[in-house]
């Protein structure tokens, strides 16, 4: 249930932003989250931002596996 | 046969294979054209000649990195080159709709004589044809080249045996995303190139190099190198097992395939050649495509194993597997 | 810091391996992102993962493709579509081969290009295919929105949108889904927020986590998953914080409020959910193709033995279907789970190993 | 090159000519291309190769007395044959609509498959894409021959001779004739078909039978005899008489072309050739043709002279004289 | 019993080897026939013939060409036309040019064939251009009159047809006009009878014969005007009496009064001719594009250089043009008189022998 | 000024015939020709028939031909 991907926020102009995705740019609506910046990472979906996201997504699945692991019940 | 003909059947995977068997097999029964390479093979009193044809349709013509003129030529020498034939001339025959700006088909006769330059093959004979508004796309070019196989040379998609190599002469799905990326519709931009590019200087003289070690060669066009190595898989009855995290893909084909839900294993690639090799020589022919310029960044993707004759599929970055299934024809950009 | 996957995978097969339960997804990104990493081969045999109904081109009435190609069939009318929904096939065929018929069948990325779509060609009548849940409601809205300020007398939407927890609550009422735990779409918990989820354990006892897409998250959600049923616990766990807010994207939240109204809706396999869907509220009716051009609903018309409502269900494993691999395949697709890629069948179709995995 | 590609620059003549100069000529220099033959020669290790392209876009694809196909196979065959080559193999591309009907897809195929056997030649490449509805009209195909030159066979448009003789293998007009009947905007019916036939059989004996006597053989397609006769008087530096009264044509043929104000010397041939021959051997070479059922309409209808190099003319039935020039692409019906 | 046509023309040789005049005739199929003939080379040295204004690509100002361009360009609507005109340039352009760029422009051989066009689509505009003389008005007044019956409201004319007699006498009258006798046009006689050409003799002393299309036809006519200088008289003789009556077809005139009205008309060459040309009657109205259209006229504007103007007259030989065989080919066109095949300059340039004949 | 082609009536239809021109056939509008039958010839203008001709016009040419050069002047 749909495809959203992050990218990088290179330019905005009104409620548009022209978003990276690694290289590759798409012009995307800003409308629905507040306070984006150049340089934000936005996840987007069929042509909007739905959420700003961390650069570094991956940190936050290693803390939670340290936490899932780190019970030590097994 | 009923019903209409659907554009997934000129996408080059399993629909177009299967259109293909039953109109022209069930007909025409040369053996050359059931083999299903790149080029017929048709011997004569004065050796082995190859012959190939592919008409180009590309939307845009125009495109980053190339046009219409620069893959038709490309195109086909490539396609002489996967037989390792060396071209002896090429035919051009050009379908042009009505209404067609001159000087953008003086653009494409300009890319298509540079292109011939460098790879040092001649146009030898043409044909020019213009259909009325509306009737064409702009424009479509077929070129068809012959060429001459050296004595000893022997490649075909029939050659792989269980433990030979499977490599890849750079990065993948590039002209696939250039062409995506070209198309209005989409609303992409970005600085993604097409590679197309004639592949013989590259390639011709490994294969006088390595005669017998390299067995297969091919470029994986329409479908990708899914769909190309699904091919020679079903060509050879082998399995090919490929590593997911040794195939090399540019960032910014990543970005645009995840971003429309496509994936670079099935995006066509026009300057690049996958070849299957002798274990023994893998690593020697891999660092002699990595000395050239067009094949600096070459990759040794996997391996071609025994059993599940005509599977293909690929070990996951993080150690899972999966099949790579023939694509069924065109790639449709995905919300979900 | 990193993850060494292969040692949390192991790990995972080591702790669970004699666990017998299944789970199930019930988003298609999901189906489609656990196949390409290969997970379904790596998790322990006991260990089943079922695929429900979230894919929203597999939940879509044909009924409602049916409805579309006869649209596209009028004169001077261009139906704007996301690509996937192309090869469904309706009552009498897809809108692909409407298109190959000579039907205008235009793909867009955004629902705003086909706002754009009908700025550019003022001539002609754009509809667009309105389908998706609640990730991709907040786009239409945006679309019609700027329509409408715009006002653009030839643009329309067809709606064929749906929220998940009717349908959720409606599979879950009747007892026929036995499932041990639930990966909640972490995209659609975006806008939802990990609240939307929270009546699933509060009020089924479903176990449920919320993850996002990539094989470390996937195999995150399955470990909290598998964790919280090994304890017999039934907890809502949010798994994929960096995009899942408690409380979701508000400003998404009131866009569809002010642009749709809950109305029922048809998925394949359920049938009419009372409340699942949205169409377009009053201020909007002008952008509803239905009423605009007096369209007739069309029954739905599943082909004959086709199982992708079971399958939805998790009541049938696509390979129990007569027809999979053989008369139905993703090159002739018979039913919608089938034509996208990340239709359950479709999914075992292609990434099932020929030795074995279903 | 400013503007837009007209419709006439896809007739054949003169326009043709000039953006295939401007476009191709001035780019790609190969001796072969800049000769205008109906197929390249090229020279290998194994003997002498012809190589000849042609893209088939016929409106409508089916016509009285065959169809696209056919058209397809006996076009190409003719080229080699034009050239004294027999068949090696033949390539074909295809270029589809989406939507085209299968089952006229099959009938296609069928009627390629007959014509090849009916040439004894072989279809041993192909290429199959779809473009979208609306793209293009129906189905396009492009074949390309490659065939082989016996030694001592010399044949080509820049051999004529003053004194030779020009000799038709039978009644023209006919596929150019049938073409416009099949159009349904014309409102034309009748019996007239098509004269699409592929040749080879009939003229490649005659080639090895009179060494060096006959000079040019053409297949005068598009733009018909008059086009052909222009460009064999250029590439000779010859003159070229006709005379009207021995010009075999259909009645048919006549009352169509009558109704349309159009000459049937303008319309297109695919089954019937042009041979310039020596004078001596002028008569043996019409009474072979004439005894093949192909040829037994064969007739001499003109004669090369020198001076007024490039001219082509004809004596009318009432004595008179007239210039044939250069047709000038479309043939459109006319009014008055 | 048959003509040996060598012999006659042998004869015609001899009794007039001496004769110094110019005849003219005013009909493109004359000139095209005469040309095919190969006639001109077989006249004794002495005989000129010119082609008078009888082609009518060739009198159709650029103006009105202008005026289909701009049409065709009009979206939905397409242009109807007898395939001559589709090369004759406008100010800007050829109506060829225009389809290549994309106006919609279809070949028709009947103006009824327009008409089917309009009834087989009805959502679109088919405005047949009307060029002709009388004998070509009738044809098109069928089609007016068959599609008012149908009541068809979208068809339309473009009318630019042209009668022949007020022009013969603008040529005439002012006396620049110097020749000794005139080929008449044989099919525009069917319709006007040959009594329509009395009025030369009579008014005018000019020799006048009424001939066919056929080699020998043509010979017979160009004997009987060369006999008829030769004695000094200047008498109407009909040498088509197969085809052309006395009276000619008086249905056809009482349809043409029906549909059409008199109305002053553009000759390229001749200037505004009062009374020369043909517009719709009054009760049929309806089917005038310009009125349907709001039309502006446009003015004519001549290449500059070209002398087609003055060729018509018979005042200048084509290779007496500066563009002739060098800017101005069949292939491209400048003036109007190279476009048609049976304009003059084509058909100089066509005919015409590399050793001398002009 | 207006190509024209005789052809013989094949069938009539109310006010069209089938027309043949050497075996090449097309619809044609007989409403300016009074009491064409079958096997007539008309003369053809823009699909309409605007004559009928003899089936033999040579005939005619070949009379006046004669009435021509008959007269002795010359
Ligand atoms: S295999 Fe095909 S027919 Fe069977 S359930 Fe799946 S989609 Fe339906
Ligand atoms: S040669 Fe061309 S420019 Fe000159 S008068 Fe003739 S048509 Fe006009
Ligand atoms: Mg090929
Ligand atoms: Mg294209
Ligand atoms: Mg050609
Ligand atoms: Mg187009
Ligand atoms: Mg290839
Ligand atoms: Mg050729
Ligand atoms: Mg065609
Ligand atoms: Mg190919
Ligand atoms: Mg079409
Ligand atoms: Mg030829």
């Amino acid at each position: 249930m749909c495809l959203a991907v992050p990218g990088e926020v290179v330019a905005i102009e009104g409620n548009k932003a022209k978003v990276s995705f690694s290289g590759v740019f798409r012009s995307v609506d800003l409308s629905l989250v507040a306070g984006v910046k150049v340089g934000d990472y936005v996840l987007v979906h069929a042509g909007c931002a739905i959420q700003v996201v961390p650069p570094d997504e991956a940190r936050e699945t290693i803390q939670l596996f340290s936490e899932v692991f780190g019970d030590d019940e097994h | 046969m009923n019903g209409k003909i659907r554009l997934a059947e000129g996408g080059g995977g399993e629909a177009t294979a299967s259109l293909i068997r039953e109109l022209f097999w069930s007909r025409f029964r040369h053996p050359q054209l059931l083999r299903g390479n790149d080029a017929a093979v048709l011997e004569h009193a004065g050796g082995r000649l190859a012959l190939t044809t592919d008409a180009f349709v590309v939307t845009p013509w125009r495109f980053p990195g190339g046009d219409i003129g620069r893959l038709a030529i490309a195109g086909t020498v490539n396609d002489l080159t996967m037989m390792g034939a060396a071209a002896l001339g090429l035919t051009a025959a050009f379908i042009i709709e009505e209404g067609f700006d001159k000087s953008d088909l003086e653009q494409i006769a300009a890319s298509m004589a540079a292109a011939a330059a460098e790879a040092g093959v001649d146009l030898v004979a043409g044909d020019t044809k213009v259909v009325r508004k509306g009737e064409a796309d702009g424009i479509f070019i077929t070129t068809t080249g012959v060429g001459t196989i050296a004595p000893g040379v022997r490649l075909g998609g029939e050659l792989a045996r269980p433990g030979d190599r499977v490599l890849v002469t750079g990065t993948l799905g590039d002209h696939g995303a250039a062409i995506l990326l070209a198309r209005e519709e989409l609303g992409l931009s970005g600085a993604l190139q097409s590679d197309v590019a004639p592949l013989n200087r590259l390639l011709l003289p490994l294969v006088g190099e390595y005669p017998g070690a390299i067995r297969v060669l091919r470029d994986p066009t329409r479908g990708g190198l899914a769909t190309t190595l699904n091919e020679i898989a079903r060509q050879s009855g082998v399995a090919i097992r490929l590593r997911e995290a040794a195939i090399p893909v540019r960032p910014e084909v990543r970005g645009l395939t995840e971003l429309l839900g496509l994936d670079p294993l099935y995006l066509a690639n026009e300057g690049k050649a996958l070849l299957v090799v002798a274990p023994e020589a893998a690593d020697a022919i891999l660092a002699a495509l990595r000395r050239q310029p067009r094949g600096s960044r070459a990759a040794e993707v996997g391996e071609v194993l025994a059993g599940n004759a005509g599977l293909v599929s690929l070990v996951t970055a993080s150690g899972g597997e999966r099949i790579i299934p023939l694509g069924s024809g065109e790639q449709l950009p995905r919300i979900c | 810091m990193s993850i060494d996957l292969q040692e949390v995978i192991a790990r995972i097969r080591a702790d669970y391996g004699a666990m017998r339960c299944k789970l199930m997804e019930v988003c298609g990104t999901h189906t489609n992102a656990i196949r390409r990493a290969g997970i379904h081969r790596q998790l322990p045999a006991g260990i089943r993962l079922l695929s429900g109904p979230g894919c929203p081109v597999c939940v879509t009435g044909s009924g409602y493709i049916e409805q579309a190609i006869s649209l596209s069939r009028e004169p001077g009318l261009v139906i704007a579509s996301f690509g996937d929904l192309l090869r469904v096939p309706g009552n009498s065929g897809s809108l692909a081969e409407a298109r190959a018929a000579g039907a205008k069948v235009r793909v867009v990325y955004a629902p705003q290009d086909a706002v754009a779509l009908a700025e550019q060609h003022p001539d002609a009548q754009i509809v667009f295919l309105a389908v998706g849940f609640e990730t991709t409601a907040p786009a239409i809205a945006l679309a019609v929105r700027a329509a409408a300020a715009a006002g653009l007398a030839n643009f329309s939407i067809l709606p064929s949108l749906k929220v998940l927890e009717p349908a959720m609550r409606s599979l879950l009422a009747g007892g026929g889904l036995q499932i041990d735990g639930l990966i909640a779409p972490g995209h659609l918990g975006v806008i939802t927020g990990a609240a939307g989820y929270a009546f699933l354990p509060r009020e089924y006892r479903l176990p449920t986590v919320v993850t996002g897409f990539r094989p470390a998250e996937l195999w995150l959600g399955i470990a909290a998953l598998l964790k919280q049923i090994a304890k017999g616990e039934s907890r809502l766990e949010n798994m994929y914080p960096q995009a899942v807010t408690e409380q979701g994207n508000l400003a998404a939240r009131e866009l569809m409020a002010a642009v749709f109204a809950p109305e029922d809706a048809e998925w394949r396999g359920l049938g009419t959910v009372s409340g699942s869907g949205l169409g377009l509220a009053q201020a909007y009716r002008d952008y509803d193709a239905r009423c605009k051009f007096g369209l007739a609903e069309i029954a739905s018309r599943e082909p004959a033995g086709c199982r992708c409502g079971e399958i939805l269900l998790g009541r049938a494993e696509p390979e129990e279907c007569p027809h999979f691999d053989a008369a139905c395949t993703p090159e002739h697709p018979v039913g919608p789970c089938m034509v996208s890629a990340e239709g359950s069948c479709a999914a075992h179709f292609y990434y099932r190993s020929r030795g074995g995995e279903g």
